[in-house]
């Protein structure tokens, strides 16, 4: 078992013949991920890594079947291309791309809270199932199946935690990387419901960071509604109000959103919270 | 991306929103001409990008144009929080009978902008939140909807706005809201909005956050960006589109990714020591960016060593290592330096490094730690 | 019982310092209906007809306990008298305004898909639930209580289908204009699932018109949903095609939205169809 | 409101369609300066607001200039489907290639505008869903986010255009769909859009329909109106704001509220007469609409009998009593009337209308009856 990912995914990767979408196809392919099509505007015929390539993502799932999407266009054309793939019927959406505004994004919250459908990102490395489906970035080799569901904001960091967590032997359900965006499709608490729900998911690991108050909420639903243990960690004691820090939501503003607040909130929850990202391993392997 | 006080209000301008006559000058002698072509009263800005310029001394009034030609000679060239004062706004004095706030921001959790508005004008908004939080009335804007009359009359018998000014404060709140979008914003504040003696409002200080992600689609604004913001770092890392933000510690260091630069920073700090600064390579660095990065770290005299934590997935650990080694070759130095590098091609960056008399670390809480030593030995 | 309106309505008139929202804020004060308030931007304070007026739908909600709304403002401020109603929390808003353009109402449409909340109308003669509340400038002298629920594109038609019931002594659940627009805010099935589950209402009465496609939709809707007897009137077997004929709604397109068409569907979903008004009455009676 | 050919085309340019070279000429020397302008071939085509022009022969190719003054003189002055030519639009002959079609029309079940498109161009679109529905490719706009690029992609592919031609394809739909819905259109159709021999697009005809209900914002359309759309009949209404469509029977009908006036209308075929109007003269009509309501449908020679039919609630039966009172010492007639009327003050304008004479009835089948036989008596 897993979430949002599995063998059932069809996978359609929107702008495969980009430098991006190219390369990362020939990863997926290489992990197993059932990659039926791509799409291409005015590129329809073509292949990519065996991957035949559509004009739009609607003639792709016409032909294909394909129930899921990755999306690695250029930040300008990446809210069209969710209005594709959510208008041809796709109910899982994975935006890779990084620098779509954010101002876009709220016309696309809206758009997918409309429709029903399922955005993970923008700004994210994608989600990974164990020996099943890799969609997105997240590197297949660092990665075992298990009973740990991972969501985490950032990309490399999560990597950290996988990769120690692997290091170990303990395997994860499934990974899922929902971006360091002010504003994106899938939150900590929608990710939190679903490795409840999901009976291979034993325990949680949850990882965030400065900004927002994400895991300010995440932390009242874990109150209310987990039974599965969490352990957290989040990034970002010493950065300085005011400032980016490279995610584009990564920012203490008006004195909110800092790590320790955040961390403050998640232990009165009843989340265990890690110091430092080795420490995770060591919280997640004492609850096993 | 920052806006310059004057840089806001002209955008104001353009939406209809009324802000007071005045003009940019550089030296005190243009300062002395604008003063005279307004008549009466006028008001010295210091145009920099912080808060606080009044309390500076970056804010003053003058009588006439001898006087304002005297205060722009002390304000230009004047130093605000680190900042150079290199133009300031010389702006016909209002007749404030009340000040008023009006903002809009992005609210996160609610997805949408949110405009708030406040009777408490002339001081930070962050301030009433904390001392008087039901001074400040909100009203979401619909992304499709925008911002519509009936919102913006509640919003002014939200703040005791008299009547007579409900048209005019619709104006200018529909206008911001439309500023506010059109210029993809993350923030447009009017702090104070003054309420005139003649019963007008007027724009008297403006503010606004530019989108960064935004400007491919606005190069208009992106025109405006002062190159001067933030430090010699903050700019120059810019350049080479790296995300850096500089902080006051002896540890420099780079990573690849944001969140994993926040916790190599957390991890010096917890290791007793502190970051120098944030930076983010960002994913699948080439070499010649890697060595951008190490240049400026080491461009800071402050640094006592350096703390590479790279793991190597789109980004080779072995691309990494050249720019190292690139940019060693440029910079002389002899900062300690600690390398951690995990997964694509960590082997053969290591080895690499090793050559160039490097210490390798296996964790980063180690590598944390041996940078951490490393500084403090060499202080 | 009945539908919609009823003694706990809490009414709102928006636009009650005009014209017609006076006039008929006394008509609706007259026959009982609870007006709790009225709104007219800028003269807060005033009364009429000594209902109070707010300058805002929200300060009349918080002040008055409002719970449903009838809009008398032109047509031109009528979409944001919707908008209004609805943010200030109106779970239910009547629209009496004609004239309101096509696309402002699809706008208005959407808006209300996602918020959940309910319109009668524009183009509409509003409600009445006889001896209980009457919402809009149905007159309320022509009504009586019983057991009919009744169904209506048009205005002065439903009058005098109201009128033939009343004088044989049949009365009405609730009567239901949901006005002559191309696009309203509540369909025939809306009121046809309300019916259905309103345990008073017997019957039900629907008087279409050509246009469109709303009866065809409520036909297959009865077949497969309504157990209750139908009886329905179309009007316009004599209208010509690509006519307008004086409701915006009320025209043949493209030899589609024929009386003739509706009258054969609802037929064959086991409706009964009148050849007059008149003999809605008969019909009715007879499956009393 | 039907907007002309050439007016429609105006439009559609402003939103950067492409339509041929060409202007409009009410005589034909006219028509010959601007073929000689326009050099090589032209087409005449004449505007009214009717369809089916070129089977009437109202729509030539002109091989020169001397031709198309010819053909213009002939075209003009023409009578097609009750309508005088006025004006004829010389357009400069396109490069056909390939008709295809494009239009938006609002879809009522859907609640939202839906753009069609055909590779059947140059006949109409109903014919092309009678006879192929499967040629016809749809996309719904959606309200707030507009036509999006995938969306004519798909349409593109859907009728099989070349690739070459899809970007052009796209900024025509997307044209078409902002013209629609920045004019408050009903319709917006391009029929044909032709694919020219040097693969181009061109909007060779246009047609659009406005919501009338818009047009107190579009005062730019509204100036559009041609006066003598429809008949004469209905241009009087229109000018007293009544409710009006012609037929051709002999029962002249006046009733308040639209459902109400096409009942009776049904009701008068039922009882084996023939309507001669719709005419709903809206709620609360005073006396003075009720008068002009009555002179248009006694201009009407073919009226044998006139059937009023009044619900009273805001309508109130004495004013409408008066108004046909006050019409009845305008106009000499010998037509029969029956009066109808039931609901608020009902008896009073019942007796006002006994003292001049009408013939009254009780229920709406009985009135229809007693005016069939009173038109059939007269006839």
């Amino acid at each position: 078992m897993s979430i949002l990912v599995d063998k059932n995914t069809r996978l359609v990767v929107q702008g495969i013949t980009g430098r991006e979408g190219a390369f990362h196809t020939a990863r997926m392919v290489e992990y197993g991920t059932k990659v039926v099509a791509g799409t291409s505007p005015g590129k329809g015929g073509a292949a990519v890594h065996g991957v035949p390539v559509y004009d739009s993502v609607s003639q792709a799932v016409h032909h294909t079947g394909a129930n899921t999407s990755v999306i690695y266009v250029p930040a300008a054309g990446a809210p069209d291309a969710v209005y594709e793939a959510v208008s041809a019927g796709i109910h899982l959406v994975v935006c890779i791309t990084e620098g779509v505004p954010v101002l876009d994004m709220i016309k696309v919250r809206a758009f997918l809270d409309q429709k029903g459908a399922r955005l993970v990102g923008p700004n994210c490395p994608g989600l990974i199932t164990p020996g099943e489906a890799k969609v997105g970035i997240i590197p297949g080799d660092i990665v075992i199946p298990g009973p740990v569901g991972i969501v985490a904001r950032s990309g490399t960091l999560t990597y950290e935690v996988m990769y120690a967590l692997t290091m170990r032997g303990i395997g994860q359900t499934t990974c899922v990387g929902i971006g360091g965006d002010p504003i994106n499709g899938t939150s900590f608490i929608d990710c939190l419901r679903l490795f409840e729900a999901d009976a291979a998911t034993e325990q949680v690991v949850l990882i965030g960071e400065i900004g927002g108050s994400d895991e300010e909420q995440a932390a009242a639903y874990i109150r209310d509604h987990v039974k599965k243990p969490v352990t957290a960690f989040i990034a970002g004691e010493t950065a300085p109000a005011g400032k980016r820090m490279g995610h584009a939501g990564a920012i203490i503003e008006g004195g909110a959103g800092t790590a320790a607040e955040k961390i403050r909130i998640l232990r009165a929850a009843g989340v265990r919270v890690a110091q430092h990202p080795e420490q995770i391993a060591d919280l997640v392997a004492a609850s096993m | 991306m920052k806006l310059h006080e004057y840089q806001s209000k002209r955008i104001f301008a353009q939406y209809g929103i009324p802000i007071p006559r005045g003009e940019i000058a550089t030296t005190p002698s243009e300062a002395r001409r604008i003063a005279e072509e307004l008549g009466g009263r006028v008001v010295i800005k210091s145009q920099v990008l912080v808060g606080g310029r009044g309390k500076a001394g970056g804010i003053k009034l003058a009588k006439d144009a001898d006087e304002a030609e005297g205060l722009a000679g002390r304000i230009l060239g004047m130093d605000i929080k680190g900042l150079k004062v290199e133009t300031v706004l010389v702006d016909a004095a209002a007749d404030i009978r009340q000040e008023i706030y009006l903002g809009v921001v992005i609210d996160r959790a609610a997805c949408r902008p949110v405009l708030m508005a406040s009777a408490e004008g002339g001081v930070e908004i962050e301030e009433v939140a904390r001392t008087n939080p039901s001074a400040i009335v909100k009203t979401h804007v619909d992304p499709f909807l925008g911002l519509r009359s009936y919102q913006t009359r509640d919003v002014a018998i939200g703040i005791g706005l008299a009547r007579c000014l409900w048209k005019a404060f619709h104006k200018i709140a529909a206008g911001l809201v439309e500023c506010f979008v059109g210029s993809d914003a993350s923030l447009a504040e009017i702090n104070p909005l003054v309420i005139t003696g003649d019963d007008g409002l007027l724009a008297v200080d403006g503010k606004m956050l530019i989108d960064d992600n935004s400007l491919f689609r606005h190069p208009d604004l992106a025109a405006l960006r002062d190159a001067s913001e933030g430090t010699w770092a903050e700019a120059e890392a810019r350049r080479f589109e790296l995300s850096y933000v500089d902080m006051d510690g002896e540890i420099g260091c780079m990573v690849n990714g944001a969140g994993l630069a926040m916790t190599t920073m957390d991890l010096i700090k917890l290791s007793g020591g502190a970051p120098a600064n944030f930076l983010d390579i960002g994913g699948g660095a080439k070499s010649d960016k890697v060595a951008a990065a190490l240049r400026i770290i080491l461009a800071d005299a402050r640094v006592k060593a350096v703390l590479l934590n790279i793991f190597g997935g789109i980004t080779r650990c072995d691309e990494v290592a050249a720019g190292i080694l690139e940019a060693l070759q440029q910079v002389e130095t002899n900062v300690p330096m600690v390398a951690r590098l995990v997964g694509t091609n960590a082997d053969e960056g290591r080895s690499m490094l090793a050559d160039a008399n490097l210490l390798t670390a296996t964790t980063l809480l180690e590598a944390a730690q041996m940078a951490v030593a490393a500084a403090h030995g060499a202080s």
